[in-house]
């Protein structure tokens, strides 16, 4: 794609069941772009974001990948940010030759299944398996969790797969899971679960899900008195989950890419950033976002030839890539290679954060 | 135009297989570029979604509000053969099983619970469709939330013609049959129509198991484009949906149905320029339309090139002189 | 007291009024007789406001009221009875009678008032519990009319009060109205019962498909000779 | 045998809200046939007053709740006569889809102004997070207060419809709106308080959500919408005890198999429920199930 | 012979018994009459007759091609293709069909095409639909109807639509006819022309009629027999004189004066 600015394609859940991932999605890719660009842009051109709503829907993603593709003719498509959206997405990819990047595609098949390596396919976070393999090593290490019971999402395949993981790790290990329940999407009551865990002997529950969901569970866990840790993933991580779960944030931990308290000025000048622009703390899919902006905007730039072709080759050979969730190389499968970062509000709920 | 067979031929055959083939060239020339393509199969696939509705609901008179559970299923069945059996005639059986399986729930489904009336049918339906979503996010063989994919991509401009324009004719067939008037009967008076001989029962289930079918038939029709599909595609929100193309479209109007499907195309795609309002501006464009033209857009009548502007009668059913 | 100017109704593409003229003095019985889809009951749905005419005035006492709505008309004492009984099913006669005085504040003479409906209607006192759509279609006719009555109307919009009863109540209703007009309530009463109607109304009218094509006193009327051959089976 | 006791008061608190949410649907339903769906986003409003009320204006409980409940009085006002009244005569099927058309342009209206995450109510005063331990089960002050307030609203609620002229006027206008016109009743009115009474129900709904579980966000009121009709309809829709007895029925049994068995299938074997008993009580629990007569 | 043969027959709604022990016979090709007060329970004799709802208790057993049916419990839809048609005291026709469709609806449960023929077209389908909309047009004209065939049902007058309603209950192909109130809502010069149009048909069809009706002159003037039903017990039943002057009838039902009999 010639011209004065450099189109990069944003095809988000911005209406519809995934709104949230979507609109904080891009609001961090929104903030890394006026940051590109504020520093001259890549090679003198300006990043120019043009933005769909997928309205949560994959057939929506397919199309909407398509017509940045073919009609407004992106060099790169961002999005979508949940995993189903994203696979909708990545045969579009391999037929226009164009590369598509998702900050929060987790699913371990996104980038790599029986078939090999998608080759238009990126993502900047790592997948499932990792971050469950994580938990569970942690649980075993940190608290000699015997004992564990999980209570997932059962409308999403993030949840899926971190709980799959877990249980498959910390059962290898010897340990037993006692229990395990689901809940579905945008639940608010789990009163019922957590009476029912209450009645059960286990030293961790494992809660793969969203913090708009996750607050909520830790909330009514203990004000019924379910006292045993907690542990997530990274999507526990929003400033809401604290503020859903007010006093009673204990003894809760859980992976994440990053840590806020984190004093690398990357990771600071990032928070004052988007506190400046949003008046908020970020959480975790914004600054997921904001990476995978930059990786892209740093692909472009070391493509030699700028079309989908080019950044995808430059994308694939990235090294050392230095973000806010982590300094990372692209693997052979396409994944990054990140270190997980624990973070964790202890008994008295203070927080810490130790590397993995 | 005397002889209704040349009639039918210059007004039906004729125009379908001059769309067919001007679009496949089109498309072999490029100039219907590949996001264009993208929208003709989605308008394919709500075209088959809203005249099978609108054989339940408008013209049958049975308020359903669980159509995209079909549709499920006829995803999920076609998704599971052709992942299997990766060819074309896994395709063709994979769709038919999606059908049969689709048909067979609404059988199922149908006979007890038509016997209820008005909006009672329509929780009942709204039910299955939430359980038949909830069993596929939890089965092992359907791979929960997380869906199937890839499923092989069969559906190319060739099919999505054949089965679009087979359904609406097989539906239209249906609906201007012994069978059809039977069903439209019981929209108008079940307490009437039995009285006269119109088995009520046996006419809502036949109906709702044809469009249970059809539904089948567009739910794989979708697994086979889009290659993707999970259990959340097919909430309750996926059926409000098609139930808009049809009252907009109009009830009991299947020209209505596919000009509805085509207009809903066009104003998501004006609107997707505007992300951020989009969802605000569609409703309430909605209700403006409601507002406007609650009947739908074309009332129970079908668009025909006799239907001149002012005449108030609606054309006459040629089905008797139609015989192939 | 109530007077009907040039009124035109219609419906979509159908006239079912085309500019109809009629008037009705205080205290008399007034009658309205037609075919089938004449537009008797548009005439009446029309002035109790029902229904927007297209053209035309309707006057009570003078005053125009073509621009009040329904509840307002009822305020100036204009009440219909309308086609097909029209009770709350699912309230009972007591319930139903206390609706009628609905834009009654004087509570005291309300509850007289009602006690004169349950003398009048023996039946309904008996029934007052019982919900009205399980009443006898003429016991629904009684109940319709007392509470008409229960609005204290000036003027008294009847639209055929007989259709579907039995003989012996279809005279007791006709009685009834002659009673209640003695009682100084004027009476516009549509019937397809044109005999009946005749014997007790001071004047009628007869419509055609829209248009009043004769009018008169009730005796001139029964004894012309089209009003006996469309009319009165005659 | 306390955990079914500890179940029972959670499903309680729960079929409160359901409850609370389903009268509002029952009563527009029983006046003008319509199965409002924007009536769930009321409620949704309704939250986000409350946490305007309380985060922002840093009002107490009781005020934010009557501020929620006017709101959303006007609001369901508003919704009635610009979106509905035109279409009194049209068919219903055409009112529901702009009830849909409503429910959408609230929800994305509210995401437009709020953004899509969600948001809490943040520290509520220190006695609404006392608990209260009776023989080993636990019960939360919220959860009294959702329980009362109900109880509260639905007292009030039967005491308008069946005593009150209005509510007479409501009854009357529900079984034949040309008759009650010539009884002098405005029907328009009439309707527009039926939409006030049950949007102000919803409104308070909202409130008591937002401090149950601490946690609001513009899609919130989809889900409950949708079960609060089911409660309605279960019940037998059109009736007012019909929908206390649903909204307590659906939330006791969503409780009991999450409790006693997977929260995977609480919504399945609530529709499937749902679905039973429609077969064999068409009309609902309370409703009367008889034939038209013709 | 009798074709109609009614024992016992009880129907409560609740606590009230609308219909009580009712016996109740007709012979082939009589034209009776069924009268008696409003809320007699003559309405729901008909709906019990064909199966709108099912008896409490008693018998009916329909006799009709040589073939006997027993009636009670039966799907109205099965008993109308045993051969009893009706009309409706309140007016259900399908409105927002056409005069022609209405009647086709009716007419074609006895020209039965299979589903494939249907929705394939085959061979065959134009020969069948041409015999239902013959049939019906047949019928229309019988009911002077003919000139309204393209007319939407809804837009027809009363009487019209009244006429209608016969017209379809015929197309079924009744040997038993039950009319409720088909002269309501009509006055006496339309009355007389109905009452000279179901003798006809009567003749010219072969029916046996069951009529309810609240006008006198045409109950008098045309039923050979005459049941009177008061609170869902038969209080009476014979030739017209001997019911008119049935002291019981008379103060249940007629009143003392009977003007225009
Ligand atoms: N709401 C309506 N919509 C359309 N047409 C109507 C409506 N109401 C009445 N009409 C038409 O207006 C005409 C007059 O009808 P109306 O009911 O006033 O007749 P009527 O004299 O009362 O007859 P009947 O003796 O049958 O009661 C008829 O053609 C009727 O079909
Ligand atoms: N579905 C029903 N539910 C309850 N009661 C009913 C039902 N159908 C009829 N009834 C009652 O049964 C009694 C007989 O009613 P029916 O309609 O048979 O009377 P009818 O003799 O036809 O009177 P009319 O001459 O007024 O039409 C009435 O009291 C009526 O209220
Ligand atoms: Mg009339
Ligand atoms: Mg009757």
């Amino acid at each position: 794609p010639q011209g004065d600015t450099i189109k990069i394609g944003l095809n988000y859940e911005l209406s519809g069941d995934v709104a949230t991932y979507g609109e904080a999605s891009v609001q961090g890719i929104e903030l890394a772009a006026e940051e590109v660009n504020a520093a001259g842009g890549i090679d003198g051109k300006k990043i120019e974001l043009v933005k769909y709503d997928t309205k949560s829907d994959a057939a929506e993603a397919t199309t909407l990948a398509t017509k940045l593709m073919t009609q407004d003719k992106v060099i790169t498509v961002i999005g979508p940010a949940t995993s189903g959206g994203m696979k909708a997405t990545i045969p579009v990819a391999e037929r226009q030759k164009v590369p598509v990047v998702s900050g929060s595609a987790t699913a371990d098949d996104v980038t790599v299944d029986g078939n090999g390596v998608k080759q238009f396919a990126f993502r900047t976070c790592f997948n499932d398996s990792f971050q469950g393999t994580a938990a569970a090593n942690y649980a075993v290490k940190k608290f000699s969790a015997k004992k564990a019971v999980i209570l997932r999402d059962s409308s999403s395949d993030y949840s899926k797969g971190l709980a799959d993981a877990f249980r498959e790790t910390f059962t290898a290990g010897g340990g037993e899971i006692v229990s395990e329940d689901a809940y579905a999407k945008g639940a608010d009551n789990f009163n019922a679960v957590m009476t029912k865990f209450k009645g059960q002997q286990f030293d961790v529950i494992y809660l793969p899900g969203y913090y708009t969901e996750a607050g909520k569970a830790i909330k009514q866990a203990r004000d019924l008195g379910v006292t045993q840790p907690i542990l997530g993933g990274d999507g526990f991580d929003s400033p809401v989950l604290a503020e859903q779960a007010g006093a009673q944030l204990k003894d809760v931990y859980f992976t994440n890419h990053y840590s806020s308290a984190d004093q690398d000025p990357k990771v600071q000048d990032f928070i004052k950033a988007f506190e400046a622009k949003y008046s908020a703390e970020p959480n975790a899919f914004n600054a997921l976002g904001y990476d995978t902006l930059k990786f892209v905007a740093d692909g472009v730039s070391r493509a030699t030839e700028k079309t989908g072709e080019g950044v995808q080759r430059a994308l694939a050979e990235t090294k050392g890539f230095a973000g806010v969730t982590g300094t990372f190389d692209v693997d052979e499968n396409h994944n990054p290679v990140k270190a997980v970062v624990f973070i964790g509000y202890d008994k008295d709920g203070k927080l810490f954060s130790e590397k993995g | 135009m005397k002889n209704p067979l040349v009639r039918q031929a210059l007004t039906l055959w004729v125009p379908l297989v001059l769309t067919y083939v001007i679009v496949l060239l089109l498309v072999q020339a490029g100039v219907v570029d590949a996001y264009m393509q993208v929208t003709i199969a989605t308008i394919c696939i709500n075209i088959v979604l809203a005249v099978s509705l609108n054989l339940i609901t408008g013209f049958t008179g049975q308020f359903s509000l669980g159509h995209a559970g079909f549709m499920a299923i006829g995803a999920y069945a076609t998704a599971l053969v052709t992942m299997r059996f990766d060819s074309i005639v896994g395709f063709i059986g994979g769709l038919l099983l999606g059908g049969i399986i689709a048909a067979l729930v609404g059988f199922l489904i149908g006979l007890p619970t038509l016997r209820l009336r008005g909006d009672y049918i329509a929780i009942a339906t709204l039910g299955m469709a939430e359980i038949i979503r909830i069993l596929l996010q939890n089965f092992e063989f359907t791979n929960g939330a997380a869906g199937l994919s890839p499923v092989p991509q069969y559906m190319d401009w060739t099919w999505f013609f054949v089965l679009t324009v087979g359904s609406v004719m097989l539906i239209r067939n249906f609906v201007r049959s012994r069978q059809g008037r039977d069903a439209i009967a019981v929209r108008e008076d079940e307490i009437a129509a039995e009285s006269i001989g119109v088995n009520t029962t046996r006419s809502k289930v036949l109906a709702f198991t044809i469009g249970a079918f059809f539904g089948g038939v567009a739910g794989g029709m979708y697994a086979s484009y889009f290659y993707v599909i999970k259990p959340e595609q097919f909430g309750f929100l996926k059926s409000i949906d098609i139930l808009v193309i049809v009252v907009l479209g109009g009830l009991g109007s299947l020209s209505g149905s596919v000009i509805a499907a085509f207009l809903l195309a066009i104003i998501s795609t004006l609107l997707q320029p505007f992300p951020g309002v989009r969802m605000i501006l569609y409703a309430l464009l909605l209700i403006v339309i409601m507002i406007f033209r609650p009947q739908g857009l074309l009332g129970n009548r079908e668009l025909s090139l006799r239907l001149l502007p002012g005449l108030r009668k609606r054309r006459r059913d040629d089905a008797g002189t139609e015989a192939a | 007291m109530l007077e009907i100017k040039d009124l035109e109704v219609g419906f979509g593409g159908i006239t079912a009024l085309k500019g109809i003229s009629l008037s009705v003095a205080e205290g008399e019985i007034v009658t309205l007789i037609g075919a089938n889809g004449a537009g008797k009951t548009t005439t009446l749905r029309t002035v109790s406001g029902l229904v927007r005419p297209r053209a035309g005035k309707i006057l009570v006492d003078g005053q125009d009221v073509t621009r009040l709505s329904a509840q307002a008309r009822v305020k100036r004492g204009l009440v219909q009875v309308p086609e097909g009984r029209r009770v709350f099913p699912q309230m009972s006669v007591l319930e139903n009678l206390e609706l009628g005085a609905y834009l009654r504040k004087d509570a005291k003479s309300v509850a007289s008032d009602l006690d004169d409906v349950f003398a009048r209607f023996p039946r309904l006192a008996d029934r007052r519990k019982q919900h009205a759509g399980t009443l006898s279609g003429g016991e629904q006719q009684m109940l319709a009319i007392g509470r008409a009555l229960m609005s204290r109307p000036q003027i008294l919009l009847l639209d055929e009060p007989s259709m579907g009863l039995a003989p012996l109540l279809v005279q007791e209703i006709f009685s009834i109205v002659s009673e209640i007009n003695a009682g100084g309530t004027t009476v516009l009463l549509v019937e397809q019962n044109a005999n009946m109607a005749l014997q007790i109304a001071h004047r009628g009218y007869v419509l055609e498909t829209g248009k009043i094509v004769l009018a008169g006193t009730a005796a001139e009327l029964t004894s012309t000779d089209e009003v006996k051959r469309a009319y009165l089976g005659g | 045998m306390e955990q079914l006791a500890q179940q029972l008061v959670n499903g309680l608190a729960l079929g409160s809200i359901y409850a609370l949410i389903a009268l509002g649907y029952t009563m527009v339903y029983g006046i003008i046939q319509l199965i409002n769906f924007a009536h769930g986003d009321v409620y949704m409003v309704g939250a986000y007053v409350g946490y305007f009320c309380m985060v922002h204006l840093n009002l107490g409980f009781v005020e934010s709740l009557v501020i929620a409940m006017a709101v959303c009085t006007v609001l369901g006002v508003v919704i009635e006569r610009v979106a509905y009244k035109p279409l009194r005569k049209s068919t219903r099927i055409a009112v529901l889809i702009t009830a849909i058309g409503v429910s959408l342009l609230l929800e994305y209206t509210m995401m437009f102004f709020v953004g899509a995450d969600t948001r809490t109510y943040g520290v509520l005063p220190p006695f609404m997070e006392q608990s209260f331990n009776v023989g080993g089960v636990l019960i939360t002050m919220k959860q009294i207060i959702i329980i009362g307030v109900s109880v509260l609203l639905m007292v009030v609620l039967q005491y308008i419809v069946r005593r009150t002229k209005v509510g007479k006027a409501m009854r009357a206008v529900s079984q034949d709106a040309d008759a009650a016109r010539l009884m002098g009743i405005s029907v328009d009115n009439t309707i527009s308080f039926t939409f006030a009474l049950g949007s102000a129900l919803a409104g308070a709904a909202g409130v008591l959500v937002g401090v149950y579980y601490n946690a609001i966000n513009p899609l919130m009121g989809v889900l409950p919408g949708l079960k609060a009709f089911i409660a309605a309809v279960f019940g037998g829709i059109g009736l007012i005890p019909g929908a206390l007895l649903g909204g307590y029925f659906i939330g006791a049994a969503e409780t009991l198999v999450s409790g006693y068995w997977s929260s995977l299938y609480t919504d399945a074997v609530v529709f499937g429920i749902l679905i039973l008993v429609l077969i064999f009580k068409p009309t609902g629990l309370l409703g009367s199930n008889v034939r038209e007569k013709v | 012979m009798s074709i109609l043969d009614v024992k016992q027959l009880t129907r409560s709604f609740g606590g009230l018994t609308a219909v009580s022990h009712v016996d109740l016979t007709l012979d082939q090709g009589e034209l009776v009459g069924l009268i008696g007060p409003n809320g007699a329970g003559k309405t729901t004799v008909f709906n019990l007759l064909t199966g709108v709802y099912p008896p409490s208790s008693g018998t009916i057993v329909f006799s009709a091609h040589g073939q006997t049916t027993s009636i009670g419990g039966k799907a109205p839809y099965a008993i109308c293709r045993a051969g009893i048609g009706r009309t409706f005291q309140n007016i259900r026709l399908f409105k927002e069909l056409t005069v022609l469709e209405n009647v086709m609806i009716a007419f074609q449960q006895n020209q039965r095409y299979p589903l494939p023929t249907s929705l394939l077209r085959l061979p065959g389908f134009g020969r069948a639909e041409d015999e239902i909309r013959d049939g019906a047009r047949e019928l229309l004209e019988v009911m002077h109807l003919g000139h309204k065939a393209e007319e939407y049902a809804v837009n027809l007058s009363y009487g019209e639509q009244r006429h209608l309603e016969i017209a379809r209950a015929l197309a079924t192909r009744p040997t038993l006819l039950l009319l409720d109130e088909p002269a309501a809502g009509m006055n006496p010069t339309e009355t007389a022309n109905l009452t000279r149009l179901i003798t006809q048909i009567r003749q010219d069809f072969g029916l046996t009629i069951l009529l309810i009706e609240h006008d006198m002159s045409l109950v008098m003037q045309i039923c050979e027999r005459i049941y009177v039903l008061d609170h869902g017990i038969v209080i009476a039943s014979g030739t017209p004189d001997e019911v008119r002057s049935d002291p019981k009838v008379i103060e249940a039902y007629l009143g003392e004066e009977v003007d225009h009999a």
